[in-house]
């Protein structure tokens, strides 16, 4: 093992840190502070003459080729660098499919022949980049957004809370608002309502939330004529700028918002860190981009925390936010590369030759990877 | 040409089972065999901007992070901007500070340099950068804000890094082998039982680095940035806002407002070279020179395998027999025998080889063992439905060889044979004969596939010691795409 | 081909040209060949200094809600024409120092103020009103404001109004009512 | 699939000693600043602005209907000055592209309704999708296949380019016939 590592100390080639989103790709170096680039997942297909996205697909061949050729596309075209002999760090969600895991370990390895991989999971890699003790991550995400307990870089698994509500359902209601404004069914296409997004909407305060709600509802913001080349013109209400995000708020009966989220992950804590966790929020992944978006998550923090079902069960007195040094679409990323250029990732990885004999990857939900090595059961795990 | 205009009606199965046309294909001359982009191993051979034209040492362009120094494109459009002159009176910058000697120097007109956009007509000075008096180079560069607490965060666990190795090999040294679940918990999740003391405030192990005390950890604060006040009011105006492509094309900054915009230094791009995965020669190496459209290897199927184009066909009809004519190339300069065969009549391939020399074998051997993991996993069977098949002829057909002065004889000699239309120097018109299933449903895509069997002279110098094994017998398949199966 | 084609004193154009209708071509104007200019809804008037390229097309289209006397389509100053690029406009007003970009169309409900570029193959068709320093590019019609008005086309004007006439037939001007202040030293002076 | 012939109306078609054959219903302005070197196609509306500056082909070049072949112009303090326009062999101009560029090099495609703006360079080996727009001062690499407005690089060329382009424009050439029937 001292061997190994010593051999990891010498180091000729500068790892990559790959982080395949669903709607955007990060790709860059260990130890720098930005990726080299942030693409959307996808790629020219000559084959069939269209442009493909990297999560189409439906047979574990197609995407196996979407990898091959997504990857070709960020290591010859963005990042210039032969893929051969030289380490990878994949940030990945902890709830990554076993399909998509399993094949991009066998693209990376036999494919584009790299010496090692270090899987990392986001909600982890969010908190290396603070240096605190805990950390309470938000990740909103294209798909999904996760909140994950990390205390002392572990996460806290029992904790881990994931609700489709990212960026897409902001586009879809943004899409359903539009569509209703301007009294036709728009069908415009996602890069466009991600435009609008983008260029218009704003996540209202609590209060003018409520408001929405009430009777009387506020005055609305200024509209916005957007104009989208060929197909004429949109106009963008401001109660479309307002509520498109409204979804990740929505409390149902199953009290499936944003903040109950959070607070569902925290009360799953143990009992002795959710003082921490709270006072060490961080947010990170695009969908957190939008702004009021962090001033309206700690306004219905500190509401909900005083009511039921979470004002006997918590007992968090107050809710502090990290600032974290890198953009929210990258911060799983950064951690990537702060991890991969301190030698504990690098020593952690998965090389090669262990693939070749074993191509099987660790995964915290297998009982060979979980159980303790004394624990009872472990003798059975053993074969 | 009419490969990259028209859809791909002739397609070759590569070994490793992909359908590609025989322009996206190779031909490795040591393994004799068909390969395509998707089983070869791409390599960047060498960087230079596509703009200027400039190669750029690797080294160099690691430094410089794959970007052209002279070269910039627009933040807004992402066109390459160009460089523009204007003549600026000197005076007005140093009227300030006139001083006596440089007033002779400065009466004349200066040539300053600004960055422009043809397309969307951004300049830099649209954002307030200073007009240069160099035309390339000594635009401001601008780093990452957030750099300097990154390199701190590596420092700091690089140190934990070193400190928890230095541990552990006391430790070992100690003999101390009672593994706590507690460490080993830590251990897996790469949690270091020196960070686990550093946060619990236990005074951690003699050797603490000033990186580890130094370091300050992120601070929380309860307050966050509300919504501005006026967003309710204001009027937006769109072009003051970036897109999200204006915004990700600087991963470090990714400015939300136009004004913020910078010139983005151009990426560079890398010329490939391509090796057989099997048996680790080039198959493809480009010259150096960026401008150049050569290459110093360039194993082509399309230089190698004989050509096969759909010349024209009759409807394909279920249950029928219909007419088909090709066209078949030979793109070598040796003569070619041809038969056309059914492709179950390929005979399976030999995989036993004769070692030719000890260190032949002891390098094939060596190599083998990396294929055979590393090729079998890409290979894959090919998706070959085909709804009709070509009759075998069950003649050879020779085709001559290539000859680049015989195209200006135009006369076509018509060998008299009714399976052979016409014949011009290493081409040669076929008429065949297509045999369609009747269960083929009308409508449906219309395929049919053929297996060429063709002899081919290798021209590598052979190692001494082989035997001089030239000629050989090469296999490979066709699906041909013939539109769609008629209805009636 | 009608004659009510007027043309001024120093504008340069070419005989292999479709002009039709009342239209007026100001001085130091340059219409290259192939170029189609139909005024049937109501007279064109190009002013001074623009640049007229091949396959350019302008229109004067009639509309049903015609004024009487027609309006005239009026193009300002400086605007440059590039090749294949098409207006269609029932009436009004294009401004000054505009740029129309190889291939571009303007359609008949769209106004157009000064220094704006119509980038390439862009086709404007839905009503709207650009305004000045507009620039218009790619499929997408992505929109952005220029800093300053497009730089004006004298020096291409003067080196086009020197060379066309040594290999093109031109028309000759037919109106002499005004004479052009500052452009008289670059009228083509007769080769030897 | 092999190219189908395509037939001229012989009348119209002058077809010079060096094989050039040359529409009469194009612009050819200062034709004796245009030099075709031989084997070249030039069809019907199409325009080249020989009067602007030089134009020169090489051989086996196809100027497509309605084409506009414009050399560029630079503007310097002084004045206006319009480049020569160079083209290499084995060029395809698909119809109604209106082709600006500084300097077009040998085995070059570029499909109908295409702009290539002024003062592009398109090096050898490269090919320009219908319908796209190459913005002013763009450098097309070698074996670069670029598509949209603006142009972008989409993918990559096939090495046997040369090869294709060659076969290509020799075969059309073969392929362009006059009517038999007069």
């Amino acid at each position: 093992m001292a061997l190994y590592e010593g051999i990891a100390l010498i180091q000729e080639k500068q790892a990559v840190v790959l982080d395949l989103g669903t709607d955007y790709t990060k790709f860059g170096f260990t130890g720098e502070a930005a990726p080299r680039c942030i693409v959307r997942s996808e790629f020219w297909s000559a084959a069939e003459r269209r442009v493909r996205r990297l999560h189409d697909y439906a047979t574990p061949d197609e995407l196996y080729d979407n990898l091959v050729h997504m990857l070709h596309l960020l290591y010859f075209r963005h990042v210039l660098v032969n893929p051969k002999e030289r380490k990878v760090v994949v940030v990945e969600s902890l709830l990554t499919p076993t399909l998509f895991r399993e094949t991009l370990a066998k693209v990376l390895f036999t494919h584009y022949e790299v010496s090692g991989v270090i899987w990392a999971d986001s909600p982890r890699l969010c908190a290396l980049t603070l240096g605190t003790p805990a950390a309470l991550v938000i990740n909103i995400g294209a798909k999904e957004a996760e909140v994950a307990a990390v205390v002392h870089s572990c996460v806290v698994l029992q904790a881990l809370v994931a609700q489709p509500l990212g960026a897409h359902a902001v586009h879809a209601e943004l899409a359903r608002l539009l569509d209703e404004d301007n009294g036709a069914t728009l069908d415009l296409p996602d890069d466009v309502i991600e435009d609008i997004k983008v260029k218009t909407c704003f996540v209202s305060p609590l209060e003018r939330a409520l408001q929405w709600g009430s009777e009387s509802p506020p005055r609305a913001a200024r509209s916005v004529r957007y104009s989208c080349g060929a197909r004429g013109s949109v106009t963008v209400t401001g109660r479309a700028r307002e509520l498109a995000a409204e979804p990740l708020f929505a409390r149902d009966h199953e009290l499936a918002s944003l903040p109950d989220a959070v607070l569902q992950s925290l009360a799953r804590c143990p009992r002795d860190a959710r003082r921490a966790l709270a006072a060490n929020v961080v947010l990170a992944g695009g969908g957190a981009a939008l702004p009021g978006l962090r001033a309206r998550l700690a306004a219905e923090l500190r509401r909900l925390r005083a009511q039921p079902p979470y004002a006997e069960r918590l007992h968090v007195d107050e809710f502090r936010f990290h600032e974290p040094p890198g953009h929210g679409n990258a911060l799983a990323w950064l951690g990537g590369a702060v991890l991969g250029a301190s030698d504990a990732g690098a020593a952690r990885a998965l090389a090669r030759e262990q693939y070749a004999r074993e191509p099987r990857l660790r995964d915290w939900v297998c009982l060979l990877d979980n159980t303790p090595p004394h624990h009872p059961h472990r003798a059975y795990l053993d074969i | 040409m009419a490969y990259l205009t028209q859809p791909d009606y002739v397609k070759y199965i590569c070994s490793c089972g992909q359908l590609k046309p025989i322009t996206s294909l190779y031909f490795c001359r040591h393994c004799l065999k068909i390969r395509c982009g998707f089983c070869i191993c791409h390599e960047v051979d060498s960087h230079y901007c596509a703009n200027c034209l400039e190669n750029m040492p690797s080294s160099e362009a690691r430094l410089k992070k794959n970007r052209c120094s002279s070269c910039f494109d627009c933040p807004s459009c992402f066109h390459t901007l160009s460089t523009r002159a204007t003549t600026q009176q000197r005076q007005v910058l140093q009227d300030p500070a006139a001083g006596g000697d440089t007033k002779v120097e400065s009466k004349q007109p200066k040539k300053m340099y600004y960055l422009s956009c043809f397309n969307c007509r951004w300049t830099s000075r649209d954002v307030g950068i200073p007009d240069q008096p160099v035309a390339s180079g000594g635009w401001p560069e601008r780093t990452n804000p957030h750099a300097a607490r990154v390199n701190q965060l590596i420092d700091y666990y690089k140190a934990i890094a070193q400190q928890e190795k230095q541990e552990k090999i006391e430790r070992e040294r100690k003999k101390f082998n009672i593994r706590g679940k507690y460490i080993t918990l830590t251990d897996k999740t790469g949690l270091t039982g020196a960070m686990a003391r550093n946060i619990a405030g236990l005074p951690s192990s003699e050797s603490s680095s000033s990186a580890i005390a130094n370091f300050v950890p992120s601070v929380a604060t309860a307050e966050v940035d509300e919504l501005p006040e006026d967003i309710f009011t204001k009027e937006v105006n769109l072009n003051q806002i970036t897109s999200m492509p204006q915004r990700l094309a600087s991963p470090d900054w990714q400015p939300v407002s136009v004004s913020r915009l910078h010139p983005l230094a151009k990426l560079l791009s890398v010329k490939r070279s391509q090796r057989c995965r099997a048996c680790d020669h080039n198959l493809t190496k480009p010259e150096y020179n960026p401008g150049s459209i050569k290459f110093k290897i360039e194993l082509l199927a399309y230089y190698h395998v004989p050509e096969v184009k759909i010349i024209s066909h009759e409807p394909v009809k279920p249950g029928e027999k219909t007419a088909l004519f090709l066209k078949l190339t030979n793109p070598t300069g040796h003569e070619m025998q041809l038969r056309l065969l059914q492709p179950e009549d390929i005979p399976p391939p030999e995989e036993k080889e004769e070692p030719k020399s000890i260190d032949k074998s002891l390098e094939r051997s060596l190599v083998l063992e990396k294929d055979t993991t590393a090729f079998k996993a890409i290979e894959r069977q090919p998706n070959i439905s085909a709804t009709s098949r070509v009759t075998s002829p069950g003649v050879t057909l020779t085709l001559a060889q290539r000859d680049d002065a015989a195209e200006y004889d135009d006369d076509a000699q018509h060998d008299t044979n009714d399976i052979i239309l016409w014949r011009k120097s290493n081409k040669l018109g076929v008429r065949l004969e297509l045999d369609t299933s009747a269960e083929a449903v009308g409508g449906s895509p219309a395929r049919a596939l053929v297996a060429l069997q063709y002899s081919y002279r290798n021209t590598v110098p052979p190692a001494p010691s082989a035997a001089a094994c030239r000629d050989h017998t090469l296999y490979t398949t066709l699906l041909l795409d013939l539109g769609t199966v008629s209805s009636n | 081909m009608s004659h009510n084609v007027k043309i001024l004193p120093g504008a340069t154009v070419c005989e292999d040209c479709t002009l039709e209708g009342d239209i007026t071509i100001g001085g130091g104007t340059v219409i290259h060949p192939r170029v189609t200019i139909i005024a049937e809804g109501g007279p064109i008037i190009i002013a001074e200094y623009c640049i007229i390229e091949e396959y350019s097309t302008i229109i004067h289209k009639k509309s049903d809600k015609q004024e009487n006397p027609p309006k005239p389509l009026f193009i300002g100053a400086h605007n440059v024409f590039e090749v294949g690029c098409k207006l269609e406009s029932p009436c009004g007003h294009i401004g000054e120092s505009n740029v129309f970009e190889c291939r571009s169309f303007v359609g008949e409900e769209v106004k157009i103020g000064s220094g704006c570029v119509i980038g390439a193959a862009c086709r404007l068709t839905a009503p709207q009103t650009l305004a000045d320093n507009t620039v218009i590019w790619g499929s997408d019609h992505h929109i952005r404001e220029a800093l300053e008005k497009q730089p004006s086309q004298l020096l291409q004007l003067d080196f086009l109004s020197k060379v066309m006439p040594n290999y093109h037939r031109l028309r000759k001007p037919n109106v002499h009512k005004r004479q052009p202040s500052t452009r008289q030293s670059t009228e083509p002076s007769p080769k030897p | 699939m092999e190219l189908p012939d395509t037939y001229y109306n012989k009348s119209e078609y002058v077809e010079t000693a060096s094989g050039n054959k040359v529409s009469r219903q194009t612009v050819l302005c200062g034709s004796q600043n245009i030099v075709l070197h031989g084997k070249v196609i030039v069809q019907s509306d199409a325009i080249i602005r020989g009067d602007l500056a030089n134009v020169k082909t090489g051989r086996f070049c196809i100027i497509s209907k309605g084409s506009v072949i414009r050399p560029p112009f630079k503007k310097f303090s002084k004045g206006v000055a319009f480049f020569p326009l160079q083209m290499g062999d084995h060029v395809f101009v698909g119809e109604h592209t209106v082709v600006n560029a500084a300097v077009v090099g040998s085995y070059v495609y570029i499909g109908k309704n295409v702009v290539i703006g002024r003062r592009c360079v398109l090096k050898d080996c490269c090919m320009i999708e219908d319908n796209s727009v190459l913005p002013a001062e763009t450098v097309v690499p070698s074996f670069a296949r670029y598509s949209g407005s603006p142009a972008k690089l989409i993918s990559t060329l096939p090495e046997a380019m040369p090869d294709l382009m060659t076969e290509f424009t020799k075969s059309y050439y073969q392929h362009f016939l006059p009517t038999t029937v007069q």
